[in-house]
């Protein structure tokens, strides 16, 4: 019984995390829209305005204009991308990731190795995106924390699993750590959804996860 | 030196986008040139082939957005659906899409359904002309990214 | 002991619609932005680029350009009031919520009544929004279902609990209603990773629900 009331506060706990999380993304998205986003527009719109006072062509003032808009729309689609990578669900999580790896090994800084079996098969949505945000998480954790430069990720789809291995070449977690950020978070509040596990393996050097999901 | 085409002569355009904004301001680029003329605009693609059907000009190219409104049982229909409807019912008219996004899978699969040429949103107004003239005098527009997708 | 396993099982529930509602809200922001913003960047960039092979003052362009940047950041801004209420972190919950009545009520289609005790505190940020976008959700059902044109909102405060009443004027909920929208289980994510309760209250005409949050 203090067994179930243990597996208990830890749902508490997960959905209060799943919670948070929400809320700490939608404010670092109108975030970065007000300040970035919001201010290029403003910008560009003073600059049209004084245009049409003017009434004259200006090259200076139009290339200004040129440049501001194009960051504008960087900052959309990179907003956009992260909210949703766009082939998840049309083309599926192995063109997602795909996607994802020659968008980062492009920045030459990392090099990231992805590994699946031949003919991998669509599976439901909520797995598909589930995976997906977890190998995005882990590798931000390596990008921002790691200090290493290959990442390997490899997905097997056993019987009624599917498992993703997660390995990055960096320093590894440090000794004993208590406090996970919310992207550890996230990644058990995502796997706890789908039923499944996630398990960081510490005898390794480097940092190294496994994560389970029922997929029946 | 001043063109003066007939109005006849010039390529007759249909803009197939629901933002209302977009249509004006490719049609202000558009109409500033002398060879195109603008003579179909809707903002939704579901029933397209009646609208074209309904309508006095049939276009030559038809510029078309990839995500339009879903249809009125709420089923997507966007631009992949709209080439398919006009490639099987108007087989004269070229597609060009057009599309915010630069995904490699997206062209690959328009190009497939018949499209002929797929334009970013931000191309060059330079591209976007050369593209018209291309694929009503070729057939086909395809540009450095349109080949790299397929 | 049946009873706990119900428990734990509404608990697996309410984690996986939370991030249902988080996918779900991704995806709607994804689109606006790709279709809405996306669009009218592109096309003002097009049109800047065509003003400066032109090399003239143009003001058909201009003008167009004034129109498409003024649109472009109302978008922008309704995006972030969306996932931000502007004055909940700064001003608390009843400045938020004033600044929602008066929204509403500029619209003059409903009369949207607040009231509350006076030298009502500030609470804990996790509360605030909670209630704040529990009765954000509640107006949308109002405005999207009911056919009415009044709501009542009430904060009570009473020693260790924070109630919130709301109702509305409207049609109802039709009886036995059994399909619950996202709307309301986000209602219910949010009361419950608060440890509170939601309840709809039947016996009255319209819409009346009770929120009560432990406040300690
Ligand atoms: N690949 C990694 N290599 C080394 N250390 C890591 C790695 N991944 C995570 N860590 C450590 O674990 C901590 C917790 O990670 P977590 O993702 O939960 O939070 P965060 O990255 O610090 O913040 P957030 O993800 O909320 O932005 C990190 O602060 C870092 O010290
Ligand atoms: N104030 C109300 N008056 C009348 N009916 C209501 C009211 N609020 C909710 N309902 C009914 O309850 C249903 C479920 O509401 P809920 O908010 O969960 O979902 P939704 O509004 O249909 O969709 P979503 O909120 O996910 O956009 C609604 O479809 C509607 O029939
Ligand atoms: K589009
Ligand atoms: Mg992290
Ligand atoms: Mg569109
Ligand atoms: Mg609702």
């Amino acid at each position: 019984l203090e067994k179930e009331e243990m597996k208990s506060k830890h749902k508490d706990e997960l959905l209060r995390w799943s919670i948070q999380i929400q809320e700490d993304e939608r404010k670092r998205i109108s975030n970065d829209m007000h300040d970035e986003l919001g201010a290029l527009l403003s910008i560009s719109l003073m600059l049209c305005k004084k245009i049409s006072v003017n009434q004259v062509y200006d090259s200076h003032h139009i290339n200004n204009l040129i440049e501001l808009l194009s960051s504008s729309l960087a900052s959309t689609r990179r907003i956009c991308y992260e909210l949703l990578p766009p082939h998840l669900e049309r083309y599926g999580l192995i063109a997602a990731l795909e996607s994802f790896r020659d968008q980062i090994n492009s920045t030459n800084t990392i090099d990231f190795v992805l590994s699946y079996p031949t003919n991998f098969p669509r599976l439901p949505r909520e797995i598909e995106l589930g995976i997906f945000r977890i190998i995005a998480e882990q590798t931000t954790n390596t990008i921002k924390h790691a200090e290493g430069n290959v990442i390997r990720v490899s997905l097997c789809l056993e019987s009624q699993f599917l498992t993703c291995y997660y390995s990055d070449n960096g320093k590894g977690l440090a000794e004993g750590l208590l406090t996970k950020g919310l992207g550890l978070k996230s990644i058990e509040t995502r796997t706890s959804s789908l039923g499944g596990t996630f398990n960081i393996i510490s005898q390794q050097p480097g940092f190294n996860s496994k994560v389970s999901i029922p997929n029946d | 030196m001043i063109e003066v085409m007939i109005e006849s002569e010039k390529i007759k355009i249909g803009l197939v986008e629901d933002q209302f904004l977009f249509r004006k301001g490719i049609r202000a680029i558009l109409e500033s040139n002398p060879k195109l003329t603008v003579v179909f605009e809707t903002g939704v693609g579901y029933d397209i082939d009646r609208q074209l059907n309904e309508h006095s000009t049939t276009p030559d190219v038809l510029l078309v957005d990839l995500c339009l409104p879903q249809d009125k049982n709420h089923y997507p229909y966007g631009g992949m659906e709209v080439t398919k409807t006009v490639r099987s019912k108007f087989p004269d008219i070229k597609i060009l899409i057009l599309s915010v996004h630069n995904e490699h899978n997206f062209i690959a699969d328009l190009i497939r359904h018949g499209a002929h040429g797929y334009l970013i949103k931000d191309a060059d107004p330079q591209e976007v002309i050369d593209a018209i003239l291309a694929v009503h005098t070729r057939g086909a527009f395809i540009n450095n990214y349109t080949l790299s997708a397929i």
